[in-house]
């Protein structure tokens, strides 16, 4: 990045938020047409029907539409909670992905909370959920996980806006300098009269440390959150210790990877290739190399701790999800894309072609949607109680549902880009250094 | 610009004070329908001073009070102020063996328990939730009905297990 | 300052959410005698007439949304000709520590003064999470708001509240009849003894396998019975306590499955 | 903030107030009607339960009930607590009888035949026009003087509904009265009659026996008086002071009754009668038996020696020795016989061997074992004779000679075989009348409905057979208002009977059938002094019978003598084996057709909580299934749920697999019940019936279809079944869920002793 003149840094980034062709247009209307025709149609239907459109049953009450919660709670882990980490190590290669990192953090937040709606009974009564007081006297119960949840979920949610926010104040005030017309009093309202002097630089930078401090156990104890979902129930299959950190691991392993994805769809769509180079997918794919061990070795430890626990219930949700129709087909792809094809990254030059970038990263997402799916539904429908056994197949309309929410959040993405500087300029800056000193050079 | 968001939040204040309008119509305003006879509550609890359980006879057994049956109307209406062309009316009912079609106007969601019964074995009075019946003419609901305000009087009264979900609901 | 805390307390008091009680007035109690019972299902229409459990028809039953609250499990062991039939019927166990009741975000289910876990209607809010923690498998949601062929409705009990769609139910011990029995043993200034009210259940079962009564009550039948040396309680290991008491089946197969299981706490 | 945008604001709020409220109040929906009584009926507080006491119909049992009203309607049905039959307690179809009254499919009021017979093209008339078409109809077949070619085809009717159409038919001059049901236990009462001497039912005390053996009934869901004698299963296991009674079932398939037993004895379709003479003989050669006609006995048992036994039962001749030894020592032991025993070309000789049996081991009259009921069941009311059956009925009408037909409350053309065409013969009838509630295959075929009310809206009184040793007679009131325009059948009978004149007319009471019936009991009140002891006066008497259900002396069991000689049984004691249709190198499976516990013979099915109610044994619901044993399945390449033709040399029929250990393996069982062509929205078209492809075959001496008669074979089809059953795995995994501890671990403990 040393030829690149601070100019061409504001001028990129403004660029990508002023300038929209028409096939970013297509793109956007196709994205936000598909996430309504398949996930807020099928959803106004259930709402109005009833539960009963899905394919849910009496043992498996939980299923595709938890396991979305979960996945997209995951891919939040890659932005915050990355950005975070490499912040605070003072990664240098973070500099031009964290923005964007950050930004799918919160989307995806936002889409696992909309499941959470999506899955319930009846959702029109979604704020009794909420603590507050009432007439009626009634109270939430603190001692049930999925208030758990409703706590971890809003906190990370508006921590992780506050932290992308922060970072991009400067930013912001570069973009009102830039923009004319209407964005220029949006962006003098966002900016916050962001004059750059050296005390609002020294108070972003302690405030920007502070959060990036704080939200790193935040992240760890979302997902432990999450995953307590299951694992304080007494369901075989969910009721695991290890469940706390295997799903962080995962968080960050899928979070990581749909990094990866996006980052390379994003530089091809917004010709950025020279912020984003081939040396952060190498970076990244090592990490994603670190985190499939992990997420193998926990995996392992699962299976065999349940396998040497030999109880018949453990055994049978076992059997149940490597070995028997109608889901063990899903276990073995699962350990292919999550175990086995990152094994690839350990050559240095498939973790710089972005082909296999994109095959493997595609591929992890691919199986961590499926660990989560199979975690609710091959332990749900072998409980105690082998009479009441039942397997789960979900309907079209879960599909389609799970289906549109991928567009929903792409629709979000496409929207992102479009009115918030998407790569840090002020951070890209500090990586390029200073412009009046021809030949200085970064170690 | 600056009217633009003048008006943004004007409109946002009607729209919430809209809503809020119509909370209070929905959960604080009585409602005094129109019965197919006047009957007026003033005269009878009131001027004449029939006790409630007089007419309303099940309030004491059951979970309902019950509304006065035709036959008990004319018990005393076979002589008393016939004339009248709303006794007439009465009258007419009760010639066509036709029960009075009284709209309700206290009204419960099928998932409340709310049994009379107990309420009047208490030593609660009619007026404690009625209100002044015996100075309406025409019957108004006076409470809200709602939940809060059940258990307001379950915690002045201290009932026992007054605040569990299923003393009242099914 | 002493005043302000009582105030607050007595405050927070009255937003206390229920289900912290470790004495109850009754502690309602079923035993089932496994080796009466015949497993007729009697019961199981019982419970149909009494709190109005929709039919759901045969499309909802092959994907397991049938709404028995009450259900008669089998199990088959052996091979031909050595073949056991077993039968037992499970209802709602009202565990004392109830994993439902863990999971439920707002208090919908809860425990009730009587040692019975109810579940609001009202309340519920459709997560789903008290059924994925049940053990039992006896939780029923009402996937859609279930219609009755007219006349049909003209059965529909009036003391039981026809629940609506995105609801959870369950077993309510006939939580109505139970209401009936302290309103009448009110009246007449005393509490619930034995015999004042039965369970539907109970009520119709043709070999007498079900009682139910007081367990608070030394002398009840119920507290008689679960002394049994044949006592045990369903998936006792999960530590649920549940207040349904099983008498063992009476049978010679071969494993003698229980032998010596779960019947230390008579 | 400028004053002008706050003048602003507070003008779009209060504007925003009184607009929400406005709307508020104008869409508050109009308040409900509240419609008070004209005249409080008495007793009657909205909101509070009335139980009024009656007798349920469903079956022929009569078990008394209570029926819950709230506010005009029938909540509930409950066993009557106080009635000896039913103790309090209800089985599945006493307790769906509810949906049945509120059916939505229930014949509104009456109809006449439009279109084509069986085309079920009616159109509504009054109840006028019906009747006095009927009447003509009676009259013009009088005129012709063809009195003789009036049949009447009912199921059993107790009481004096039953003795109305005897005087209706012997009024009018007619002796064809048919009572068909295809549970009519008519091979019980013939053998018992025969081997006994008696008439009505004797009481199987299973409560106090110590040791039952039963020969495949099914008394847990559907034999006999199901509620009763499962009232005394459930004391015989564990009553409180008493040993544990054993329970050894002998059936070719595990039934409910059978999965409860201590022991199943899978005896070859067909062998169960030889399984108990041989059973019989070992007794008598043990000395056991001491009757003075021991010699006899030995020398009319001698062709029924345990190598011939153990090898026509397929059995292990320890285990029939083992049995035999059991029965004869555990005091005191009762055999029973019941349909799948009886459901054979030579059924009665099997229940005749169950008599002789009890016989050898003493089990006649004593508490424990088969106790005589009175045959006088009440003042007047003898236990009927075994009538003719519906073949009876069939022939005649194959032959045209049924000039009209009453019909009421059964459904030939579902519950006989298919072989025997009952709907092609009934269509020769010039003339039918029914009184059914429900459009069936066979009311279909009528002329005219003329729909009678239910149980609970009609008078009545039922007079149980089997009693539990004395006598019962249960009243039946009218619990609530009909819900259709329907009329009571009594009423109905009566004013036909009337209308028609001469000496019908005389033959019928005066006034309605309810003080036909309150005129019938203060009769009966009068003759019997047994009644009158209880209360003073009959008024005083009818209102406690109103309100207990019924009347019953307890206590006043005699205990009779019974024996079997056996000169009276010699003739139904043979060698020769139950006949099978087919071929068995053909059709190499038997066929086993039994009565589910929801349907019986199919009457429930109509009835959306016994349609979704799982079956007892294999948690089926909503349509029929065929068992199969996994044996025989592996060897036909067929498995759970797949279509499967069953096929008899009489037919075949489409049913889905059902895969079951607990059926001998040249076996398969179907249930009967489903595959109605016409009764009702939730029975239609579900399932198939195997009467269908049943032989003709009867027993020659009671004219009872045999239903266990013929063999099959099964044809795959490869398409899968619409089988739906709730039990996705009847496999415990050893998690210990049903519990079981060792018999000799406990026998009995009083329920008061600790641990």
């Amino acid at each position: 990045m040393d030829n690149i003149s601070y100019k061409e840094v504001n001028e990129d980034v403004v660029r990508t938020m002023t300038k929209t062709g028409w096939k970013y247009w297509v793109a956007l209307i196709l994205c936000a047409g598909l996430a309504v025709a398949l996930w807020g149609v099928p959803w106004g239907y259930q709402i109005y029907v009833g539960q009963g459109v899905t394919g849910l049953n009496t043992p498996t009450f939980w299923g595709i539409y938890l396991a979305n919660f979960v996945f997209w709670i995951g891919i939040s882990h890659s932005g915050t909670l990355l950005s975070a980490i490499l912040f605070i190590t003072a990664t240098p290669w973070r500099r031009s992905i964290y923005r964007s990192a950050e930004a799918i953090t919160f989307f995806s937040v936002l889409t696992a909370a909309i499941f959470i709606f999506v899955h319930m009974g009846r959702p029109w009564n979604f704020y009794w959920t909420m603590p507050y007081f009432t007439t009626r006297q009634l109270w939430v119960n603190f001692t049930s996980p999925i208030m758990f949840d409703v706590f971890a979920i809003s906190t990370y949610m508006t921590s992780s806006v506050i932290f992308l926010y922060f970072g991009s104040i400067p930013d912001l005030a570069a973009v009102r300098d830039r923009v004319t017309g209407w964005r220029k009093p949006v962006y003098t309202y966002l900016s916050l009269g962001w004059r750059g002097t050296d005390a609002e630089w020294h108070w972003l930078s302690k405030s920007y440390t502070f959060f990036a401090v704080f939200i790193i156990p935040l992240a760890v104890s979302v997902h432990s959150i999450v995953s307590w979902d299951f694992a304080l129930s007494m369901v075989p299959g969910l009721n695991k210790t290890i469940f706390a950190p295997y799903f962080v691991v995962g968080a960050i392993f899928s979070g990581t990877a749909a990094i990866v994805t996006l980052m390379v769809c994003f530089r091809k769509a917004m010709k950025v290739e020279k912020y984003i180079t081939l040396m952060h997918f190498d970076k990244l794919c090592m990490l994603l190399l670190v985190m499939s061990l992990l997420w193998s070795y926990i995996n392992v430890v699962e299976v065999f701790s349940g396998w040497f626990a030999n109880t018949s219930a453990e055994n049978e949700t076992l059997r149940y999800r490597m070995f028997l129709a109608p889901h063990s087909y899903m276990f073995w792809l699962m350990i292919l894309t999550n175990s086995i094809l990152p094994l690839l990254f350990i050559f240095r030059r498939l973790r710089t072609s972005i082909f296999v970038c994109v095959v493997v990263s595609i591929g992890i997402n691919v199986g961590m949607w499926i660990e989560r799916y199979l975690i609710v539904a091959t332990s749900l429908p072998r409980k105690f109680l082998p009479n009441m056994w039942h397997d789960y197949i979900p309907s079209l309309l879960e599909i389609s549902v799970t289906v549109g929410s991928f567009f929903f959040f792409a629709m979000l993405f496409l929207i992102f880009v479009k009115v918030w500087p998407s790569i840090s300029i002020y951070e890209v800056k500090e990586d390029i250094g200073f412009p009046m000193r021809k030949g200085f050079k970064r170690h | 610009m600056k009217n633009l968001i003048i008006y943004i939040i004007t409109a946002v204040i009607f729209v919430v004070t809209l809503g809020v309008g119509y909370l209070i119509a929905d959960q604080y305003l009585g409602r005094a329908p129109e019965q197919p006879i006047n009957f007026s509550h003033r005269i009878h609890a009131g001027d004449n001073e029939i006790p409630c359980m007089y007419c309303h006879s099940y309030a004491e057994r059951a979970r309902v009070s019950g509304v006065p049956n035709v036959q008990r109307c004319m018990g005393c209406h076979k002589i008393i102020k016939t004339d009248s062309p709303e006794i007439q009316k009465v009258a007419g009912y009760w010639d066509r063996k036709e029960p009075i079609p009284w709209i309700k106007v206290h009204n419960l969601p099928d998932h409340v328990v709310f049994p009379h019964k107990r309420h009047v074995k208490a030593g609660r009075k009619c007026q404690e939730c009625h209100g002044p019946v015996e100075t309406m003419d025409v019957v108004k609901r006076i409470a809200p009905l709602k939940m809060g305000w059940c258990l307001k009087c379950h915690g002045k009264y201290d009932v026992k297990n007054g605040r569990e979900c299923w003393t009242c609901h099914t | 300052m002493s005043g302000i805390l009582t105030r607050i307390k007595d405050k927070l008091k009255s937003y206390r959410v229920p289900g912290y009680r470790t004495k109850f007035d009754y502690k309602w109690t079923m035993v089932v005698d496994l080796d009466r019972c015949s497993g007729c299902e009697a019961c199981v229409v019982a419970c149909y007439a009494e709190n109005n459990l929709p039919v759901v028809g045969k499309r909802d039953c092959d994907v397991s949304r049938r709404f028995s609250w009450i259900r008669i499990e089998r199990y088959v062991e052996g091979e031909y000709p050595d073949v056991k039939v077993k039968f037992i019927p499970i209802m709602c166990q009202h565990c004392d520590t109830a994993p439902c009741e863990i999971g439920c975000p707002v208090y919908a289910t809860y425990h009730n003064q009587d040692g019975l876990n109810v579940q609001v209607y009202n309340r519920c809010v459709g997560t789903f999470t008290c059924a994925t923690y049940c053990t039992y498998d006896v939780r029923r949601f009402n996937w859609f708001t279930y219609k009755w062929d007219a006349p049909l409705e003209q059965q529909l009990n009036p003391d039981v509240t026809v629940r609506e769609m995105g609801v959870m139910e369950k077993c309510t011990f006939c939580i109505q009849r139970i209401r009936v029995a302290k309103d009448t043993a009110k009246d007449e200034g005393r509490k619930v003894t034995d015999g004042d009210m039965q369970t539907a259940c109970m009520q119709s079962c043709p070999t007498d396998a079900i009682t139910f009564g007081d367990m608070n009550d030394p002398n009840s039948k119920v507290s008689k019975l679960a002394k049994s040396p044949r006592r045990y309680r369903l998936l006792e290991e999960l530590d649920t306590d549940p207040s349904v008491i099983y008498l063992k089946r009476v049978m010679d197969d071969k494993k003698g499955s229980g032998n010596g299981h779960g019947s230390s706490h008579g | 903030m400028k004053r002008r945008d706050f003048l602003k604001f507070i003008g779009a709020g209060g504007v925003g107030t009184g607009l929400g409220i406005l709307f508020g109040q104008a869409i508050k929906p109009p308040g409900s009607k509240l419609i008070p009584y004209l005249i409080p009926p008495e007793d009657v507080i909205p909101g509070i339960a009335n139980w009024y006491a009656s007798a349920c119909t469903q079956c022929a049992a009569g078990c008394g009930i209570l029926v819950k009203i709230m506010d005009g309607r029938a909540k509930k049905v409950e066993g009557n607590p106080l009635h000896p039959i039913s103790g309090g307690k209800l089985c599945v179809r006493g307790q769906a009888g509810l949906q049945s009254l509120y059916n939505p499919d229930r014949i509104p009021g009456p109809l006449r035949r439009k279109g084509a017979r069986g085309t079920n093209s009616f159109e509504p008339i009054s109840w006028e026009e019906a009747l006095s078409e009927v009447t003509a109809k009676l009259k013009e077949l009088s005129d012709k003087g063809e009195n003789d070619k009036l049949y009447l085809l009912t199921s059993a009717l107790s009481g004096h509904l039953g003795r109305l159409t005897d005087d209706f038919m012997a009024g009018y001059g007619s002796t064809n009265t048919i009572n068909h049901d295809l549970f009519d236990y008519r091979n019980l009462r013939y053998a018992n009659s025969a081997a006994m001497r008696l008439d009505a039912i004797p009481h199987y005390d299973i409560e106090n026996t110590q040791y039952l053996l039963s020969f495949g009934a099914d008394f847990a869901s559907t034999w006999l008086s199901p509620v009763n004698l499962s009232r005394g299963y459930g004391e015989m296991r564990q009553g409180e002071y008493r040993e544990r009674g054993k329970f050894v079932q002998v059936e070719p398939r595990i039934s409910l009754t059978a999965a409860n037993a201590d022991e199943w004895v899978p005896a070859k379709p067909g062998s169960e009668a030889i399984l108990a003479l041989a059973i019989a003989k070992l007794i008598v050669d043990s000395g056991h038996y001491t009757g003075a006609d021991a010699s006899a006995w030995k020398a009319l048992l001698a062709p029924f020696g345990l190598t011939y036994a153990a090898e026509a039962t397929d059995l292990d001749k320890k285990k029939i020795r083992h049995i035999a030894t059991e029965f004869m020592n555990t005091r005191p032991s009762l055999a029973i016989g019941g349909e799948s025993i009886s459901a054979y070309s030579n059924g009665v000789s099997g229940l005749v061997a169950v008599n002789i049996l009890n016989h050898v081991a003493g089990n006649l009259g004593i508490k424990g074992g088969v106790r005589a009921n009175d045959r006088d069941l009440f003042a007047g009311t003898r236990a009927k004779k075994v009538g003719p059956g519906i073949d009876a009925l069939i022939r005649a009408a194959e032959a045209k000679e049924v000039g009209m037909l009453l019909h009421y409350n059964n459904n030939p053309a579902f519950t006989t075989p298919g072989t025997v065409k009952a709907a092609e013969a009934l269509k020769n009838v010039p003339y039918i009348v029914s009184f059914s509630s429900f459009m069936d295959e066979t009311t279909v075929l009528s002329d005219i409905i003329l729909p009678a009310n239910m149980s609970y809206e009609d008078w009545g009184d039922h007079f149980a057979d089997p009693a539990p040793g004395y006598q019962v007679a249960t009243l039946m009131q009218p619990v609530i208002s009909p819900v259709y325009k329907t009329r009571s059948l009594g009423d109905t009978i009566m004013e036909l009977g009337r209308g028609v004149g001469g000496a019908v007319a005389e033959k019928m009471p005066g006034g309605t059938f309810a003080d036909h019936i309150k005129e019938s009991w203060s009769k009966l009140y009068s003759q019997n002094k047994g009644m009158s002891a209880s209360a003073l006066t009959f008024e005083r008497f009818w209102r406690d019978t109103l309100a207990t259900g019924g009347w019953w002396p307890e206590g006043a069991y005699k205990e009779q003598k019974l024996s079997v000689t056996p000169k009276r049984v010699a003739r139904h004691v043979s060698k020769e084996p139950a006949k099978f249709d087919g071929a068995a190198t053909q059709y190499p499976l038997h066929l086993i057709s039994y009565a589910q516990a929801g349907h019986l013979d199919g009457r429930g099915a109509n009835i959306p909580w016994l349609q979704e109610l799982p079956d007892p044994v294999t948690s089926v619901v909503w349509g029929s299934w065929v068992e199969i044993n996994p044996k025989t399945a592996a060897r036909l390449g067929v498995k759970m749920g797949d279509m499967v033709e069953i096929e008899s040399p009489h037919g075949k029929i489409q049913s889905p697999v059902f895969l079951y250990q607990g059926i001998r393996p040249d076996t398969v069982a179907m249930p009967i019940g489903q595959g109605h062509t016409l009764y009702g929205r939730y029975a239609e078209k579900r399932g198939a019936n195997p009467i269908e492809i049943l032989p003709s075959t009867v027993d020659k001496r009671t004219g009872v279809y045999a239903l266990n008669s013929t063999r099959v074979r099964i044809l795959k089809t490869g398409r899968p079944g619409d089988l739906v059953k709730m039990d996705v795995s009847t496999d415990e995994l050893g998690r210990n869920i049903v519990q079981t501890i060792a018999p000799g671990a406990t026998g009995k403990v009083p329920p008061s002793s600790h641990h």
